[in-house]
């Protein structure tokens, strides 16, 4: 521990302007896809990645890594001397549960074909997305975004805390809420919700408790279990 | 962290079996502390001095820290769950009870994320009241963990005192404008919800003009008193590359000599028009970030003054912009700005209908304690306390 | 020297003392059942509802159109529209709040209520002084408890309510102007059609006097 | 002026409240004890950090599920007579955050409130004002017969129990004791 109580001349803030610091005039924008893809095949041999457009006015695209590549990927995300994305902001998880979309199809006989509409199941899956910058090069962000391959069972997901450390309270919280289990995760326990808690509340399909039972201004669902939860009192009484 | 070879719960695997060293496991729990040099102790949820229901369970060697864990959740209040089955309008007022200090730069935050997600345009008067009611954020956050650091360095009162009065002044303005002292629920998307009452403006400037004065007498109180320096200097030093890896942001990864402010990185609303200098330290103890938000202050009055100078009349909303049946085109945005406490973002992903698919809060003041054990081992336990006074969090943003 | 910021601290805090006594600027205690604070005009605290008039019954502004109920963040308003319908202050027939409730003790005071309402009907109410030992009654406050004339608006936020007074006598004005006109060609149109049909002639008036006619009833 | 008078006197004018702040109205609550409100002029200025030497609980904010073993646990360690404030709309009833699965809805499940003091938060004045309140009760109450305060009655309780956190949610998810809610029938509308 270093000595205490002298001079302040060892801690003094220089009030020099210039010690300050100072405007990042237009910070500099990050490289595509299309500029880093060959160099990080030569890297990480195997890879794939790609692009998740965003339809959002001025909003960056993220790109999509599978999970078995996606440790290396980040190391040479960070660590690669154009890129240098060294500070990573934002880790969450999103979830993307089951649904069935219409699709239309030609179907029939070659030359006679019909434009049928079919419904297709889309698997669900979690999603996790990490935001990252350089406070080097001050530029980003990049978004990164890792899938599992289902919702049930399989929700392993590599650890990128050996990376970035601001990912470890983060993919806490992800796996506390969303259910996402990070592989080589220093301290994977739940971060929010108490020990012995069985769920994943962010998750869509999460039913919380039925605890109406003094509701006088109720709506909608709860209007319902209000109700449900007055009858059974009538009846019991 | 030390070794302690001392008892270890030996449980046989199976009675009659033959037994080799591989049959002895260690219990969950029965850990290496229990040979009785080792005191664990849970400080919090209800402790004076953990700024809230945080706790940490420590353990001491003697006085001394040989491991800390945090332990979140006590405010878990479920915000994003609550904002993703409500409009996108009505997440607002529960974005002022994030940081209950700052409810304006929360505001601002969501507002920000908002805009780019539907491609808003904030008109200038706008955008000046903005920059105005962030900036008077920043100073009565500011002076608030000046006065709760002293506190937690038994200086009970008088920092505290003065700070809180410097604060009073502050949030009459903020109930001025926006009818509420903390939960100012201020901002719309593309502008501000009304305009300044008749006078406001000049209350704001007689405010930043004796502000320095309280900056003069708060600094002669304490920032060269032996006690603050012999608890602050040396104590919990951050290192640059720690900082960086651990996705520190705000003033403590200032303190320890990186220059990244979002103001200034990212130049959103209009701090690209002002003249403003953002302090750094050297060392990254407990000092530094100290004095980095006593200098950080000092900024924020000249970005008032500039502020207060060149304000135009004109419209404060996007025209483009609706209260009620607000549904952004699908896709997803993610919008940044510089907190008091830090980095503080929303993530939105849109899907089209009137409520956001996710909603996602980053929040500085969680974040910034991934460092909390690094910075505490090896000292003494009531500087636990000064250290995680001097990162600055608030619960209602740690938990959400 | 060691010891020389202590004294320049405490220095400090003597002239905070004395200059407590002398500079208003240090903000000494406001005694405050006493003396209070001036209210901000802008200050909110609970909703209340705006009524016209005299009487809390037939004056009240809301027209049970639940927007406010919706767009309310914590889902704290419970609104049953009646039956049956009542003229508003422009003798349009309109239905009326049967149950209008509002759970102060959830309301988060973000005024989003008064920001959604198209009829200036709801409004924040400055009274803060609310602690009761009544969990369930003294807490959920029902539509008489809300129901204040616009004098008190007028009182309490007097930039808004002069503004709102001028825009519905306007609205009122342009009503009158137009059920005038209305009235006035169809009674030319009366008598344009007089020679050829009796009939129409006696039933015409009957629509011009219907709102007025109602409100007597009611 | 009878006994009963110069007792209750005393223990309204010093009514020391636990320093115990949950969440946004802790803020209000200090701001209360600042110079420019002042809670010392009603004796209430000594917080203690300990339950053991408390009077009055301010349970200022919002009470999650993970809290309230604490928050019950507290409140058992203080010693009687003992008082609670509800300050703000979370303690009341969970508040705005009322919908969110670990948020409790209202302290009252499990340990009986005095004074319920709405807002979100509330004005340091209006809790002043609920303080005042609080020691016009504590000065009514008398002393022997039907009315006296729970404490001096020989089976009051002064301990509650404490919930457990099951899976879901607390076990029980009330007292059944102290919360009893009314029955508001609501028409399901279309």
């Amino acid at each position: 521990m270093a000595a205490t109580g002298d001079s302040a001349a060892g801690h003094r803030l220089n009030l020099d302007p210039n010690e300050f610091g100072t405007t990042s005039e237009s910070s500099a924008s990050v490289e595509t896809l299309e500029q880093i893809l060959p160099r990080m095949k030569v890297a990480i041999p195997g890879v794939t990645f790609e692009v998740v457009p965003n339809s959002a006015p001025g909003a960056e695209p993220s790109w999509l890594v599978d999970r078995e590549h996606a440790l290396s990927a980040a190391f040479f995300l960070r660590d690669d001397s154009t890129l240098r994305l060294d500070y990573c902001s934002n880790v969450t998880g999103v979830d993307w549960p089951e649904r069935t979309i219409k699709v239309k199809v030609r179907k029939g006989e070659p030359g006679a074909e019909k434009e049928v509409e079919e419904t297709r199941v889309v698997p669900g899956y979690l999603e996790v997305v990490y935001h990252l910058y350089s406070m080097a090069a001050k530029h980003g962000p990049v978004v990164l975004r890792v899938r599992t391959p289902g919702r049930g069972n399989d929700v392993s997901l590599p650890s990128l805390t050996p990376v970035w450390r601001s990912c470890e309270l983060q993919e806490r919280e992800v796996y506390d809420l969303f259910g996402v289990h990070f592989e080589n995760h220093p301290d994977l326990r739940r971060l929010l919700m108490w020990e012995g808690f069985k769920d994943h509340p962010m998750r869509k399909d999460y039913v919380p408790p039925d605890d109406y039972e003094y509701e006088p201004t109720p709506h909608d669902e709860i209007l319902e279990k209000a109700q449900a939860r007055l009858a059974r009192r009538e009846a019991s009484s | 962290m030390p070794s302690h070879g001392g008892a270890t719960a030996k449980v046989p695997t199976e009675a009659g079996a033959p037994r080799g060293p591989d049959a002895y496991r260690l219990t969950a729990g029965d850990n290496e502390y229990d040979d009785g040099s080792l005191l664990e102790i849970s400080m919090g949820p209800q402790h004076p001095s953990t700024h809230g229901v945080f706790r940490m369970d420590v353990v001491l060697d003697g006085e001394t820290v040989v491991k800390l864990k945090p332990v979140f959740g006590y405010l878990h209040r479920n915000h994003e769950k609550i904002a993703e089955s409500a409009s996108y309008l009505a997440a607002m007022p529960y974005t002022d009870r994030l940081d209950y200090f700052c409810s304006l730069t929360n505001n601002w935050a969501y507002a920000l994320a908002v805009e780019k997600l539907a491609g808003l345009q904030v008109p200038e008067r706008a955008e000046f009241l903005r920059v105005i009611t962030a900036e008077l954020t920043r100073l009565q956050n500011h002076v608030c963990l000046a006065g709760f650091l002293m506190q937690d360095m038994g200086a009970s009162g008088t920092p505290l005192m003065y700070g809180f009065r410097e604060r009073e002044k502050i949030l009459d303005l903020f109930e001025a404008l926006t009818g509420a002292r903390m939960m100012c629920n201020y901002m719309r998307f593309g502008g501000c919800r009304c305009d300044t009452p008749p006078g406001w403006l000049e209350e704001v400037r007689k405010v930043v003009d004796r502000f320095p004065r309280f900056l003069d007498e708060f600094e002669n109180l304490l920032s060269s008193n032996e006690i603050l320096m012999a608890r602050t200097q040396g104590i919990g030093v951050l290192t640059r590359d720690l900082a960086i890896n651990a996705g520190i942001t705000g003033p403590v990864l200032r303190s320890c000599g990186v220059d990244y402010d979002l103001r200034k990185v990212d130049g959103y609303g209009l701090y690209p028009k002002f003249q403003f200098r953002v302090p750094l330290g050297d060392h990254g103890d407990t000092y530094d970030r100290y004095m980095m938000r006593i200098l950080e202050m000092r900024e924020s009055l000249g970005i008032l003054r500039q502020a207060l100078d060149a304000i135009p009349e004109g419209p404060i909303l996007d025209p483009k912009s609706k209260l009620r049946g607000f549904r952004p085109k699908p896709g997803e945005a993610y919008g940044r700005i510089e907190a008091p406490k830090g980095e503080l973002g929303f993530y939105l992903i849109s899907d089209g209908s009137p409520n956001p698919y996710r909603y996602r809060i980053r929040p500085p003041s969680l974040i910034n304690l991934t460092v909390l054990e690094d910075l505490c081992l090896g000292h003494n336990v009531a500087d636990t306390v000064t250290i995680l006074g001097s990162i600055d969090i608030v619960l209602g943003e740690v938990d959400r | 020297m060691l010891g020389i910021g202590l004294i320049k601290g405490l220095a400090e805090t003597g002239r905070n003392f004395v200059g407590s006594y002398l500079d208003p600027d240090r903000l000494v205690t406001v005694e405050y059942p006493e003396e209070r604070l001036p209210v901000k005009e802008n200050f909110r605290q609970f909703p209340f509802l705006v009524f016209d008039g005299e009487k809390a019954d037939i004056g009240l502004r809301c027209v049970a159109c639940q927007i406010c109920e919706k767009e309310c963040p914590p889902q704290c308003i419970y609104i049953e529209k009646s039956k049956d319908k009542k003229p508003d202050h422009l003798g349009k027939p309109q239905f009326y709040p049967a149950v209008f409730d509002i759970d102060i003790s959830v309301c988060m005071s973000c005024q989003i209520c008064v920001e959604v309402c198209p009829f200036d009907a709801i409004k924040m109410d400055q009274q803060f002084e609310l602690s009761t030992a009544d969990r369930f009654r003294g807490l959920l406050l029902t539509r008489d408890r809300l129901a204040k004339p616009n004098s008190h608006f007028q009182a309490i936020h007097p930039r808004d309510a002069a503004e709102i007074d001028m825009r519905r006598v306007d609205e009122r004005a342009k009503a009158e102007a137009k059920a005038k006109a209305d009235a006035e060609a169809k009674a030319k149109q009366a008598t344009a059609a007089a020679p050829g049909a009796t009939k129409a002639v006696a039933s015409t008036p009957k629509p011009a006097a219907a709102p007025a006619n109602e409100g007597a009833i009611s | 002026m009878s006994l009963n008078e110069i007792y209750n006197w005393g223990r309204s004018n010093s009514v020391w409240p636990l320093q115990f702040g949950l969440a946004c109205c802790a803020i209000e609550m200090i701001a209360s004890t600042m110079a420019r409100y002042d809670m010392a002029r009603f004796g209430s200025e000594v917080f203690r950090p300990s339950p053991r030497q408390a009077d009055l609980m301010i349970v200022s904010g919002t009470v999650t599920k993970k809290m309230v073993p604490q928050i019950v646990r507290l409140y058992n360690q203080m010693a009687e007579p003992k008082y609670v404030i509800a300050m703000g709309a979370c303690a009341i009833s969970g508040g705005p955050f009322k919908q969110g699965y670990n948020v409790l809805k209202g302290i009252d499940r499990y340990i009986p409130v005095d004074i319920h003091l709405p807002g979100c938060p509330p004005k340091p004045e209006a809790l002043i004002h609920a303080l005042m309140s609080l020691q016009k009760m504590i000065a009514d109450q008398p002393l022997t017969g039907e009315g006296r305060p729970r404490h001096l009655k020989p089976e009051g309780a002064s301990e509650f129990p404490i919930p457990h956190q099951g899976e879901q949610d607390l076990e029980p998810p009330c007292n059944p004791h102290i919360w009893r809610p009314p029955a508001i029938p609501r028409p399901v509308t279309a």
